[in-house]
């Protein structure tokens, strides 16, 4: 779950981790508001969950209530990479001496955490290059200790002598105790800045694992999710959707990504990933179809070979969702594995015979929407999809 | 021979009173496994399908010689679980249990490291030495002995692939499924290791997906590998920056990405399928049948 | 540093683990108000660093606020195991089912906390019999794990499925973390109550690691030490009140006790122990004799074999005491060790002949202190001593 | 030969330029310790006695070979110096320091023992091999080869008992302070155990005081060596319940007394010396002079 800047700034504050002055606003008066109370010049962010605001314009800088409010207003509306602009955080401007960069993430292939640092900050993380980059990892049974912090503010090109060196030590201990108390993915600053003899968080990345948020009962929630897809979480279903006119339901990400590929390879485009996992019953298997359909596809694969899965599951559950919701479009189903007679005997009921490999169900999907395609005349709502014409979608399945 | 498991293993089922737990545990006897006792924090004392069920883990290691262990304890307690059993001594953990806490997970791992254990998983189907023993969650029929060993980062997606071996008369020595996770506890490289030091495995299947760079890794150790490999990558149509069902299947800042991955592989002497159901004609060529 | 028990439960309850309501009073009235405010029986503990005050009849029960303030009327003023009663804790007055025994201490020689529970609680946990005493050390790098907890729970006969058991679970993972974030050398619960399907500490005993005080600056001070032994810690002696007539200083722990061996050896009483460490310069040295002379000895023994220590340094800082204060009872120096020559000379200028060996100088300080014994009439201040009559200070030396 | 330090050992001085620092360092070379490097928060970068000051440990290991540290690093950072130490991979770590809080001690022994390391304190004054190295505070003039190992608990009552020793011509093989705090990395037994094994050692002293159960630890393992152990107990006149200097040395609750420690000691063969200038006369026999 990622965090907006406003909030990820509240955790810090939490610990004690220092702050720009300023707080979270949602309209130009309260801006105004809080440019009075900081009493000088003052940044209006953009709150919204996408690195780039800057070059989008979605930061301003305004020297009193006036110009906040002004500033505010012009932001407020604005759309940043699809995301409309709904919050602000109006802070006291920073004197700059010098911008740093800190982070502290996961290295899935390390299996531990590692902390980030560099002493160009302020600019994306991925235009550094990578020998100003200092990378090190933290052991999880060690954790963070002053003598890592210590060595990488030394290779910051901060000397111990300098106002800043205990400062850092002891920003990178607590950045360390959030990232570990909060659950988080990522924690990052950028820029961390130097102004005067204080070391000040500018701005705040923070992500929060997913699998995690039920023991952080503190935390805000964000939902990045769209609507369709967070109603597929909720039900223990992975969903994300995509740009092609067929179906797609599997169980499992890897055979749920294979099928992807392989209608792909046979010059279909999916219009959604779907993994309904091993346990999926009537109630998912109908939200699951639900959630397809909704993608408007011109025809749907059901790709399930069980294991925890029990075919006759399924196919009951597919069957009983066709004779009380119909089913606007073709369906193709691939049904093998534990229980795959009973499974396949259900099905014969409401007339599919089920498919043995997945290439041959996935050709015959392929093959579906394409037909369809041709038959009518609707505009594709695929992108980059050949087919020239689409036709009406068909209710008699 | 087999790699981790075999027919000697004696294996302890953590939280075998759950519904996913008990229905295993009798899948798993089914094919073979040498289960001796089972965890239940409700059901201490009891006997389950003839398996004695204790308290914890380590009452059951005073009573049995357990080599091995497979959890099925919902996220929010299995991190307790794999702790338990690491400490108890024992040295292959199985972690089925999916949606764990991922610093959770890095603490698993970490402790597995100190005690000199192996953790498989979590977030994974689990291991099999075809034949000798099932731990974790694969349907039976579809592991038969043989030559190839299969290493795997998800579950279904490998029963297809091992389906077609099976069907083609191709056996497996082991198939040992990694984890879905981001954080796991075995690397390609360590099942890979293990393989090359197997005198029954002949040939290696590797089963990746988008997301991380364990599948680069392991083009490293390939290179010295004596061992045919072939493998598949699974998400070559899946758009960048959306996390395709497994936590770790994301490409994220151009890292990560299906050619990457190929690239480093195939040049690393991999044959790489282009769909699931080549990996068992490019095998069947590999071992020249 | 011991704490009280009304400050252990404040700790404790700020960590959320269940006490029981109530909170320290130091006056009658105040005892009547708590009473009055919990609003049923009460209980009125006398507040002293001992453990025994039950037997001592420091603890009283009440009705009502009436009782209440009689009962802190008697508590108050009190004197237990030596300590004056001026603290009350005021609690309500618990029902309880069972007691149990509950503590977190450090193992020495395992070099790890080691947890101990029994499931006979509310006697001193000395007298509890060993095979009732479910001990459990826990890895520093694994800490406190549910499955621990669990184990220890159900070992105490507390069925998974009581009530209980997981509030138990619970505790034991917040008792852990009060145990390391504090810097406890123990915290003990004894009796730790079940009452209802409730868990209650009803008494808490925590004892924080001096040397960590520094960082524990949220947690309130309790001085244990008499003025004396405070006075010596704060100048980095360590020292101790004992009941002989021979002063006694010398650097390094072992030496020093070696040294009260010697003495006693030869049939002298030491009247302190006083390591003054490795580096204690005039000031220190002159507060060392302060101290010492505050005891009224009849002899003084410096006993220094200087590693760290420079001979030299305390033999100056002792000939500059001795010029300004003068010394009013005979002093034997052994001397030896680093700079050693040079420290003699300067002892020689102020009449003192060192000595080269400890034994030697044991028993010229023992001589000392039983002839001036011998010389005047005056009682000894040292307990089971046998010398009968002893000599009025001498001012000469 | 001698244990765990020699005439090859390459040693760093971590906090090399404080005050103690400086004055052991040189105090250590002249003793003729192969001191290689030195840390300094503030210094790093210069030279102290001809020393090479570093910023760090690593950087200083990534310069020299380097054996073994000793640490003169106030209490509130010492934790922090000697997991650097062996985070770094150092694998004889000497911690002076006193004063150090003892959940800090716990970690640092708890991470040595995970890397395999040695800890030697906290809060002691080190060990000295005669005539080869010495790590710590002791005063050089007392300490010649020999043939007796020392290992004890506290510091200056070494210096006293050694003194001894070498004032009758004894010399020692090495001589170990364990320190004097509650817990500490090496135990008795530990260091019994290395002078069991090592030729040039013909008899131990054992330096004990009362207040835990070290010495009675080390009885058990007495009763196991071939060579004649000499001890002498400090505290025999204390009153219970009164900490002794020493964080360790308190009579609690009945345990840790001065004669359970000499029942036990003398009951696994010891002899024990009711003075400590006894202890070189004892020695004398035992070693037949």
């Amino acid at each position: 779950m990622k965090m907006f800047e406003y909030m990820g700034k509240e955790v810090f504050a939490q610990f004690g981790l220092p702050v720009p002055k300023g707080r979270m606003v949602k309209s130009p008066d309260e801006a105004a508001q809080v440019a009075a109370e900081i009493g000088g010049p003052v940044v209006i962010k953009s709150q919204v969950l996408s690195g780039k605001r800057g070059k989008a314009g979605g930061i301003k800088f305004a020297d009193n209530p006036e110009g906040a409010k002004a500033a505010a207003e012009e932001l407020l509306g604005m759309t940043i990479q699809g995301l409309p602009v709904e919050i602000l955080l109006v802070e006291e401007k920073l004197l700059i001496d010098k911008e740093l960069y800190l982070s502290i993430t996961i290295d899935g292939a390390a299996k531990k955490p590692v902390l980030i640092a560099s002493a160009h900050g302020g600019m994306e993380i991925e235009e550094v290059a990578e020998e100003y980059m200092i990378k090190k990892h933290i052991e999880v049974e060690l954790g963070m200790q002053d003598f890592i912090a210590r060595d990488v503010v030394r290779r910051m090109g901060i000397s111990f002598n300098s106002p800043h060196s205990q400062a850092l030590v002891k920003l990178m201990n607590t950045l360390y105790k959030i990232f570990t108390e909060k659950d988080a993915e990522l924690v990052e600053i950028n820029p961390l800045v130097l102004s005067g003899d204080k070391v000040i968080a500018a701005d705040a990345k923070v992500t929060i694992d997913d699998e995690a948020l039920y023991r952080q009962p503190d935390l805000p929630r964000v939902e990045e999710r769209t609507a369709t897809e967070k109603a597929a979480h909720d039900l223990g279903l992975a969903f994300v959707e995509l740009d092609g006119d067929i179906g797609v339901m599997a169980n499992g990400a890897g055979i749920t990504m294979g099928t992807l590929d392989t209608l792909t390879y046979y010059g279909g485009k999916p219009a959604n990933f779907l993994d309904a996992g091993g346990g999926t019953g009537e109630e998912g298997t109908a939200k699951a179809l639900e959630l397809i359909l909704a993608r408007k596809p011109k025809s749907i694969i059901i790709n399930i070979f069980g294991g925890i899965t029990r075919c006759d599951d399924v196919a009951r559950a597919f069957a009983s969702v066709k004779k009380k919701m119909g089913m606007p479009v073709p369906v193709v189903i691939r049904l093998v594995g534990t229980n795959q007679e009973a499974g396949r005997a259900i099905l014969k009921e409401v007339g599919i015979e089920a498919y043995d490999f997945m290439q041959d169900a996935a050709k015959k999907a392929v093959e579906l929407a394409n037909q369809k395609s041709e038959v009518g005349g609707q505009r594709s709502e695929g992108r980059g999809r050949k087919a020239e014409a689409r036709g009406q979608r068909s209710e008699r399945f | 021979m087999a790699i981790i498991i075999d027919e000697n293993t004696h294996v302890i089922v953590q939280g075998i009173s759950g519904k996913q737990g008990l229905f295993h545990t009798q899948q798993m006897l089914a094919y073979g496994t040498k289960i001796v006792a089972g965890t239940s924090a409700s059901k201490g004392g009891t006997t389950l399908e003839g398996i004695p069920v204790y308290d914890n883990v380590r009452t059951a290691c005073a009573n049995h010689t357990i080599d091995a262990s497979v959890i099925f304890i919902p996220a929010n307690g299995a991190k307790d679980a794999a702790l338990e059993a690491l400490e108890a001594g024992i040295k292959v953990v199985v972690v089925v249990t999916e949606h764990i806490p991922v610093h959770d997970e890095m603490a698993v791992v970490a402790y597995a490291k100190r005690v000199g254990a192996m953790v498989i998983g979590p977030n994974t189907f689990g291991i099999v030495s075809s034949g000798k023993c099932k731990m974790g969650i694969p349907p039976n029929p579809f592991f038969i002995p043989g030559s190839v060993g299969v290493v795997a980062r998800s579950g279904t997606l490998t029963y297809e692939i091992v389906g077609n071996l099976t069907a083609q008369g191709i056996g497996q020595s082991t198939v040992v499924g990694m984890g879905g996770d981001r954080v796991v506890g075995l690397t390609f490289v360590d099942v890979l290791k293990e393989f090359e030091a197997d005198p029954e495995t002949k040939a290696v299947v590797l089963i990746g997906e988008i997301g991380g760079n364990a599948e680069e890794e392991a083009s490293q150790y390939i290179r010295e590998m004596t061992k045919p490999v072939v493998a598949y990558i699974a998400g070559k149509s899946a758009p960048a920056g959306k996390r395709m069902g497994h936590a770790g299947a994301i490409i994220e800042r151009g890292k990560g990405t299906y050619q990457g991955k190929v690239n480093a592989l195939t040049e690393a002497g991999v044959k790489v399928a282009e769909l699931p159901f080549e990996v068992a004609e490019i095998i069947k060529d590999v071992l020249g049948r």
